[in-house]
């Protein structure tokens, strides 16, 4: 028996919730706190050709203008670190950072950026990442369109021989799916308050869902030991994966180490709605090989990620969707080339449950499609294939503990749905 | 944001002399659901605003036979008031399906058409009940068939000196019907709403009046398609044909909300079904 | 141009000067710091910041400031009383009726609204009253039912 | 006309990073009147970890959950999680605190044996208090332990920390990469009403099982799986930055043409149940879950569409137009 582990507890921070005390970092006010705002790049792709913030410097109002020059570590941060904190040079998509300023107010700071002068050299973006798979495409960076795993250009997953899983099949069954771009849309926008601190360190209030991952990218960005930032979240008014990023601590941090004041940065929602990262979208081809008896016996699945204009977590994606995409069932062979590719657009990262729902979404569609095409009963065909203990995934892993027919068996008799006993009978604790 | 100056008279003389005063300089201010997104976003730098809430505009009347409705009375108001049920039940429905709770709570009527948005939930509903427009400034008075009211998207014929303060609709035979297709069953734009209004004798048609929503650059009264069933036998096929016409003599664009090839589908399905119900005709 | 206001705030009359560009949620939590009222769009959208005038539920983004003069705002400070939480402050602490508690106070005012006027309210009652209010994390379910548990009386006011 | 269809759908997600590679550490300290503190690292995004950690402390510890604090808020305390995602806070810093507070429970356990001369194997930690197994009337409060060990020039201090291993690489030709920390599993059904002149979807109906192990709490899982489920919706029916893609024109920037789900667009009928297949590595068989409650119901709300009307919708969001035209091209063929 457990006391606490397994009862319906109330949150800790609940009645914080209730009152409207839980302090967020937007409701974070210091005392001479100035206001950030962005130049955000207003094309898709371009060259910055000349770029002139001294009459924003010299505004009334204003205490201080930061471009790509005043970094003064690494001008690179994400998961694989390729995205710049300001450009300082080539643009990739629409809302890309070039300077920022701090006033004493946001209108302040909005009026200063209208004096910063900025010449682009306009360049053709791509927006397709078919079309940008091409050779002859635009780039949109200089290494080539399509991220290179260790694998080569596609992520490889090969499980047994898929064309002879094929030969052996009854019915081969094709489709392609694709899912579009979703905003994370957290209800509290992207904020960040810092300032030096009493021990002349810098200190952060932060919204990242990830203090030391990001803390790590931080210290390489600012040029500063770890013990030099003190970096302060814990709380946050809902992420989904928006705030694996960091979309407003460098910024703000670099500010305050400059001007030395205390500085906040929020992202209007428009700001957070169309330059923030994003879930990305697919295309999932699959190709089925399905016994009469409902077995699958083969799949090969070619999966295409659009990445943006950074990778952001796009490779990291494109490998974990990889290792579900084939779905929870027992595939003796399986096939899978994920490619990840990048477009002018706004980075592409992680969104709850980032890869699997998209595969989940697509891989569904398509086992119903298959027991439409065998004349198969939907949960039919997934109890005779679910996972059960000790079956191996696409990836090679062990399936332990597994428990698809167990939520399949109560969701269909919540359902109201009779399952024939032969379905009933099964287990996941073995075929 | 520059110097801005707030006026919130309460007699409305002393509003169209500020108007007069101030003309191109005002930005009128009634609920303001409209007007604040634009200056919260610095797409509108007012540099006088001029807040109308206290000109004793929020009232729901009858007088002379006509339902008289004051231009700063909230949706929230049309949407509950048993008086605009009765007599005006399109409006009614409208101005239920308007926004959100909290946005009914202060959007205006006035505000609602005189922000001439093509989607404008309460437009389409006073264009079939004949609505009419008092307009008043320091020149006087004048009254304006809303249907020559708009324009071009955020564009009426109201002068820079001039106020919407009444809205009233002469009492109307026959029922009418408000149908709205947003994106979601709450706080939604229209991709397209319908309005339509039948009188009805029998089966047959005596007078009609159809207008769309979202589906040209203003809120569009749809005379040909009326035409069409006026003094007519209405049946199935008729109707359709009718709706069809209606949605002939729009123009819908692409957009965010949707494609105009989804704004004629759905277009011509509620204006049918619009006088279907108008019609007693539900199957 | 610098105006004064003044209003009731939760009961307490305030003087606060205002820009007349200013939105009442500038003024709350710019200006006055009361801070539940949420910055979540700045355009009426996300319902994070309504507070409630003369009982009412409005945007306080979308509402001027200076139009309030003499008006009466509640936002939920003002709702628990010598440290008693409000019956739906409650109710949506032990529903579970909050996630990342960024859309609650609003949400709660939303409901408050309702309840005030109408105090037994069907299902569709109450989600048409909350359905002004985004919740990302989706908690319209334990809303529902936490409104739903205060309509029943499971909430009675705490008498002082 | 209006018409209705069922579709089902199951999924199953993992707890953490790909390969492993994400640890997570957690401390607990003894106040000085037997009270405790309970430092993690991860953020409470809204899913609540600030909660269940602490049950999770309290259980292991045998003291009530009132008695423990929980702080998470800074780098210069707070611990090493490498972050709030991939559901894996439950799985891993579930195992970090259970750790730690077998860790701290040894020490005081020492502790108190040096106090009352007795082996600290003898001893059995309960009821807020620690005492002799064989004569439990000979113990000390948390409280007298507290006092005793800080006052005393001691320091009560349990660390934990735990990874599911280091990071692994796909093997460049196979892919095979065996690591996975947990698997949670999942099934749906849904039921729609499809208005096939407009397009318009009405999901009347999600049933949702999952198996998540253990429910350490089953109140905030019940929240994840509702809260999950609306972000599914509109997965499903309605959400798209670019609407024109691969254009971007049109791309929404407001609340008003970026379609989320409100309260109205809940199903009447929302059903759901938790089942539990305890795995072995997950704090009291606890598997993470949460992100994959967004995934099931997508899947099955397309089926559910073809169901009603006979077409397959592949490309998501199902938007009324995707369907009428859909609808078009099926009456042409």
């Amino acid at each position: 028996m457990t006391e606490y582990v397994g009862k319906p507890i109330p949150r800790y921070d609940g009645i914080g919730h209730v009152t409207g005390r839980t302090t967020f970092v937007d409701d974070i006010h210091l005392p001479g706190m100035l206001y950030i705002k962005v130049l955000l790049s207003p094309v898709h792709k371009g060259i910055i050709r000349h770029l002139d913030v001294s009459a924003a410097e010299r505004m009334p109002g204003v205490a201080g203008v930061i471009t790509a020059k005043d970094v003064p570590g690494k001008n690179a941060y994400g998961l694989i670190p390729d995205q710049p904190v300001f450009t300082p040079e080539h643009i990739r998509y629409k809302g890309e950072r070039i300077a920022a300023v701090a006033a004493v107010d946001e209108d302040t700071a909005m009026e200063a950026l209208e004096k910063i002068k900025l010449e682009i050299e306009e360049q053709t973006p791509v927006f397709d990442p078919f079309e940008a798979m091409q050779p002859d495409a635009p780039l949109v960076r200089p290494e080539g369109n399509v991220w290179v795993f260790n694998s080569g250009t596609t992520r490889k997953i090969r499980l047994g021989d898929v064309e002879e899983g094929f030969k052996q099949a009854d019915y081969i069954i094709e489709g392609t799916y694709t899912n579009s771009t979703n905003d994370h849309a957290p209800m509290e926008p992207q904020v960040s308050v810092a300032y030096i601190d009493e021990t002349d360190r810098l200190a952060i209030h932060t919204v990242s869902q990830d203090l030391y991952f990001h803390l790590g990218m931080l210290s390489a960005i600012f040029n500063l030991p770890m013990n030099k930032i003190r970096y302060i979240g814990g709380t946050v008014g809902g992420g989904f994966g928006a705030k694996n990023d960091i979309h407003c601590d460098h910024v703000a941090g670099l500010m305050a180490l400059k001007i030395r004041k205390p500085v906040k940065y929020r992202l209007t929602r428009h700001e957070e709605m169309l330059y923030t990262t994003k879930r990305g979208p697919w295309t999932f081809e699959f190709k089925d090989g399905v016994k009469k008896d409902g077995r699958i016996v083969a799949r090969k699945v070619r999966t295409i990620h659009d990445t943006g204009a950074y990778s952001g977590m796009g490779p990291y994606v494109v490998d974990k969707n990889a290792i579900l995409v084939a779905g929870p069932f027992a595939i003796p062979n399986i096939w899978i080339d994920g490619i990840c590719v990048y477009t002018n657009k706004p980075p592409a990262s992680s969104m709850r449950g980032f890869g699997i729902i998209n595969g989940t979404s697509a891989e569904q569609l398509q086992m119903n499609r298959i027991a439409e095409a065998i004349g198969m009963d939907p949960w039919e065909i997934r109890f005779i294939n679910a996972w059960r203990d000790g079956d191996i995934g696409a990836t090679q892993f062990t399936v332990v503990a597994a428990g698809l027919i167990e939520a399949m068996k109560r969701a269909a008799e919540l359902a109201g749905v009779e399952l024939p006993e032969r379905l009933k009978a099964m287990s996941s604790r073995g075929r | 944001m520059g110097e801005c100056i707030y006026f919130a008279p309460t007699e409305i003389g002393e509003a169209v002399r500020l108007l007069a005063e101030y003309r191109e300089k005002v930005t009128v201010v009634a609920g303001g659901t409209d007007l604040l997104p634009k200056i919260n976003y610095y797409q509108l730098k007012p540099e006088v605003l001029l807040h109308i809430g206290r000109l004793g505009l929020d009232y729901i009347k009858e007088a002379d036979g006509k339902l008289v409705i004051g231009a700063a009375t909230p949706t929230s108001k049309l949407a509950s008031n048993p008086l605009v049920a009765e007599r005006a039940s399109a409006l009614a429905e409208a101005a239920r399906q308007s926004g959100s709770a909290a946005i009914r709570t202060t959007a205006t009527i006035g505000g609602n058409l005189a922000n001439a948005s093509p989607a404008a939930d309460l437009a389409t509903p006073l264009l079939i009940l004949d609505a009419e427009l008092l307009l008043t400034s320091t020149r006087g008075n004048r009254k304006v068939a809303i249907n020559d009211f708009f324009v071009g998207p955020g564009k009426t014929v109201l002068e820079p000196d001039e106020l919407l303060i009444e809205v009233s609709l002469p009492h109307q035979k026959g029922k009418s019907v408000f149908l709205k297709l947003g994106r979601r069953k709450a706080m939604t734009l229209s991709v397209v709403n319908v309005a339509v209004r039948l009188e009805m004798e029998g089966a047959q048609c005596k007078d009609a009046r159809i207008a769309l929503g979202a589906m040209a650059p203003v809120p569009l009264r749809c005379t040909r398609a009326e035409s069409l069933i006026k003094g007519q036998v209405l049946d199935k096929s008729l109707i359709d044909r009718c709706a069809a016409e209606a949605v002939a003599e729009s123009s819908p664009i692409d957009d965010q909300r949707a494609t105009s090839w989804y704004r004629k589908k759905a277009g011509t399905v509620l204006v049918a079904r619009a006088l279907a119900r108008a019609a007693d005709m539900e199957g | 141009m610098k105006y004064i206001l003044s209003f009731v705030l939760n009961g307490q009359p305030v003087d606060v000067l205002a820009e007349p560009t200013d939105t009442l949620l500038d003024v709350l939590r710019e200006k006055l710091r009361v801070m539940s009222p949420k910055r979540g769009c700045d355009e009426g959208d996300c319902g994070a910041c309504t507070v409630l005038l003369n009982g009412e539920p409005v945007r306080s983004c979308l509402t001027l400031a200076l139009s309030v003069a003499g008006q009466e705002v509640m936002t939920v400070e003002g709702l628990s009383k010598n440290g008693k939480l409000h019956p739906l402050q409650r109710a949506f602490h032990e529903h579970y009726a909050a996630q990342c508690g960024f859309c609650t106070p609003g949400m709660i005012l939303a409901a408050k609204a309702l309840l005030d006027k109408n105090p037994h309210p069907t299902r569709e009652e109450i989600v048409e009253a909350i359905s002004g209010n985004l919740c990302r994390c989706g908690t319209y379910q334990e809303v529902l039912e936490a409104v739903q548990a205060v309509a029943r009386g499971e909430y009675a006011e705490v008498k002082e | 006309m209006k018409k209705r269809g069922i579709g089902i759908s199951c999924n199953t997600h993992p707890a953490g990073l790909k390969g492993g590679g994400d640890p997570s550490q957690a401390l607990i300290r003894v106040k000085l009147d037997g009270t405790l503190d309970l430092v993690i690292g991860a953020v409470d995004i809204g899913q609540g970890c600030k909660t269940i950690l602490r049950q999770i402390a309290a259980e292991e510890l045998s003291v009530p959950l009132e008695a423990i604090t929980l702080s998470n808020f800074d780098t210069d305390i707070g611990l090493m999680c490498t972050g709030t995602f991939a559901s894996r806070v439950t799985f891993i810093d579930g195992n970090a605190v259970i750790r730690a507070a077998r860790d701290l429970k040894d020490k005081i356990k020492r502790f108190v044996g040096s106090q009352l001369g007795v082996e600290p194997e003898q001893l059995e930690m309960a009821d807020n208090r620690v005492f002799v197994r064989d004569n439990p009337e000979k113990g000390m409060s948390m409280a007298a332990i507290g006092a005793a060990a800080n006052w005393g020039g001691a320091i009560l201090v349990g660390t934990g920390a735990f990874t599911p291993g280091a990071g692994q690489d796909f093997d460049p030709e196979t892919g095979k990469m065996t690591a996975i920390a947990s698997l949670a599993f999942g099934a749906c059904v849904a039921e729609v009403e499809v208005d096939t002149e407009t397009g318009v979807v009405d999901v009347l109906k999600l049933v949702q099982v999952y198996e998540i192990g253990r429910a350490i709490n089953p109140l905030l899982c019940k929240g994840q799986i509702n809260g999950g489920s609306m972000m599914g919706i509109s997965f499903a029916l309605t959400e798209n930055l670019f609407p024109y893609y691969p254009a971007v024109d049109f791309a929404p920037e407001t609340f008003s043409d970026y379609i989320l789900t409100t309260a109205a667009d809940m199903p009447k009928e929302m059903i759901y149940d938790i089942v539990e297949v305890p795995h072995p590595n997950g704090p009291y068989g606890a598997k993470g879950f949460s992100e994959m409650t967004a995934s099931a119901a997508p899947p099955a709300i397309l089926s559910a569409i073809h169901d009603a009307i006979g077409v397959w919708i592949t490309d998501y969001p199902a938007t009324p137009e995707v369907i009428l035209r859909a609808l078009e091209a099926k009456s042409t063929s």
